[in-house]
């Protein structure tokens, strides 16, 4: 089987999912967090670049509020016609497409961000902070190896307040590591995280602390 | 149970695949399985599954060699057991083997307490048993939710730029220091949560014979006999009160004190009658402290 | 003005932007990284719980593929017609409501988000799990007395999963006591526990069990 067809059969192979292949493309764009390339669809869908790329132009047609009728998918028997633009747009920012909350509504999706905001950090926060300035660059499941809680959320807010950044993945793992930030160091008054103060030597097997975890529970 | 033994029950459960319904038991015995059970209920229902049993008393009679068997397989697999889980299949292991020595017929009447104490024994094991079978039942529809659920992926993509540079300020309070004390307490190990829960309440405190042999010692030196309610009339407890009888007894043996009883029953009366300067209550043996403080 | 005709404002204001009150909503949702309650979107969008309850019901049917023609928004002059389901869904989940991507494409969402899919769990740290949810507040020597074998090290992996958190302790005992997060609630796909199955179709005739094990074991 040539790659193209190889390429075809992927597309059949969608086409036969409910909502079909456009479905399909709207279920990974709608919960990826980075933008991807149409590239990287396409290899991800397993359709060729230009069949992503007529599905992506159409969805953002749609999205905006155009009639849409997709000739390629009527076959499978369905047709799609909407007049109101939707909430949410489909942009191509920086060569990757991402889901965007349509800018009209900007002004209420900023009160609603804003409403449940606090300007302080929450204790999980804080000691989450500490723990990976301390261990960086370290991944997610170690930070909640450590502190014994799940930290996904809280990892979230601290990137989202700019203290951490994802510093590339573990070679090993695969998993994401995250490190601090040139703002943490600014928040923190202090030129590098080197000038953060030594953890106290007497503090239990800080060294051994790694075996420690990993012996006990990953 | 420290925290070094207690991985031993998670490596025990993940070494195989985990199994699904024991109703679905695989043909291929329970050889094969060894490692997979969760338990010691889960291997029992394992077996009775396996010999479409159902959970009564010839099932647990039937199985209980096996379960045994089971047991010292994995010994001679030399499986690290931890202590507490292996003590676990053992109660199991010799409640089985009691329920199957007295076949566990109650045809007549149930005659002395053995009997009593051998069915309440069975059937804590059946409530037990059926209990656990119960939740192992839901376990897997758990399982199986949330698998079903873990095909649809959440929406949490980051705020978008210009959102977050709407959030307000951090409030930022931590000096380097602070927060490196922050670090040094969330990188601690923890104590593990406690593992066992605290029985010091259930102790009453210390009591010393020898210092309540001193305060009575000091009482009746006063010159006056008195009776033993007056010399426990501040006990504040019934073990201070049994630490000054105690030590009532080690005086008299001491020939410090002298009792006068007129009757039976009658009330005691103590009097001092040794030498005031040479004697002192540290003098006293040693022979109640250790019975009564531990 | 009264408050009934500030929130009658707020649905106008919304009505006026293109898309209306759906696609407002449409764009809230696009931004939450957990769980809304519909109080918390009302109060972001300025409408009454029940106009929200009413347009996400409207969104659910929609994503999910059924012909939607919602007579408030007809006012503005737009009808949806929708045959075919969308890639992802509306659910209400764990107390809130948030965007999933539709489970039919799970392997090729799969291909692109490589975090946050939790590794299967144990068999024995599903019944763990199982006790809990089911028992709780719940101590350790509870569950362990149930299980018949010690949970230590499962109930420590399910803290890190964030699928269970200590709810204090027990005033008696002074057992720390555990019970199941609103992660778990959103993992299992329910609002609450109480929407768990029945245990007692799995419990003949065991209703006194309970105090059966309180008496002879704890």
């Amino acid at each position: 089987m040539s790659e193209e067809e190889a390429v075809q059969d992927g597309l059949a192979e969608l086409e036969a999912l409910p909502g079909g292949a456009r479905a399909a493309l709207e279920a990974v764009l709608m919960v990826i967090d980075q933008p991807a390339t149409s590239e990287e669809l396409a290899a991800g869908l397993n359709v060729t670049v230009a069949v992503v790329e007529d599905l992506l132009e159409d969805l953002q047609r749609e999205y905006s509020g155009y009639t849409v009728k997709a000739p390629d998918v009527d076959a499978v028997g369905f047709a799609v016609a909407s007049t109101a633009p939707r909430g949410f747009e489909l942009r191509n920012v920086a060569g990757g497409w991402r889901i965007y909350s349509r800018s009209d509504f900007a002004d209420i999706v900023g009160r609603f961000v804003l409403e449940g905001q606090t300007t302080r950090l929450t204790q999980a926060a804080l000691e989450t902070l500490a723990v990976i300035a301390y261990r960086q660059p370290v991944s997610r499941a170690r930070v909640s190896a450590i502190r014994g809680v799940n930290v996904d959320s809280v990892v979230r807010t601290l990137t989202q307040r700019g203290l951490i950044e994802d510093s590339g993945t573990d070679p090993e793992s695969g998993a994401v590591l995250y490190r601090t930030t040139s703002y943490f160091l600014e928040r923190m008054g202090i030129g590098s995280v080197a000038e953060l103060p030594q953890l106290s030597p007497h503090l239990p097997g800080l060294e051994g602390i790694d075996e420690y975890y990993d012996a006990s529970r990953m | 149970m420290g925290p070094s033994l207690a991985p031993a029950s998670e490596a025990i459960a993940e070494r195989g695949t985990p199994d699904a319904e024991t109703s679905a038991a695989p043909k291929a015995g329970f050889e094969v399985r060894l490692a997979n059970f969760t338990g010691p209920f889960d291997l029992l229902l394992g077996l009775i599954s396996k010999h479409k049993l159902d959970i009564t008393e010839v099932a647990l009679a039937t199985i209980t060699d096996e379960f045994i068997k089971y047991i010292r397989r994995l010994q001679e697999l030399g499986e690290d057991w931890a202590l507490d889980e292996a003590s676990e299949f053992l109660v199991i292991a010799a409640t089985l083997l009691d329920l199957k020595a007295a076949r566990l017929l109650p045809a007549g009447e149930v005659e002395d307490a053995e009997d009593i104490a051998l069915l309440e024994a069975r059937d804590l094991l059946f409530a037990r048993l059926l209990q656990y079978k119960a939740f192992k039942q839901i376990a897997g529809i758990m399982g199986e939710t949330l698998e079903q659920e873990a095909m649809r992926y959440p929406r949490q993509v980051a705020l978008e730029a210009h959102f977050a540079a709407l959030l307000p300020e951090l409030v930022w309070r931590h000096t380097p220091e602070q927060f490196g004390e922050l670090a040094a307490k969330a990188l601690k190990p923890k104590d593990s949560t406690p593992e066992q829960v605290g029985l010091g309440h259930l102790h009453a405190p210390p009591v010393s014979v020898k210092e309540q042999a001193g305060i009575i010692g000091y009482r009746l030196k006063l010159g006056a006999p008195l009776s033993f309610q007056t010399l426990i009339a501040d006990a504040e407890t019934t073990l201070v009160m049994v630490a000054r009888f105690l030590a009532l007894l080690e005086m008299f043996r001491d020939r410090v004190i002298a009792f006068e009883q007129p009757g039976p029953l009658a009330e005691l009366t103590v009097r001092w009658t040794g030498d005031d300067a040479e004697w002192d209550s540290s003098r006293l043996s040693e022979e109640y402290e250790a019975s009564i403080n531990e």
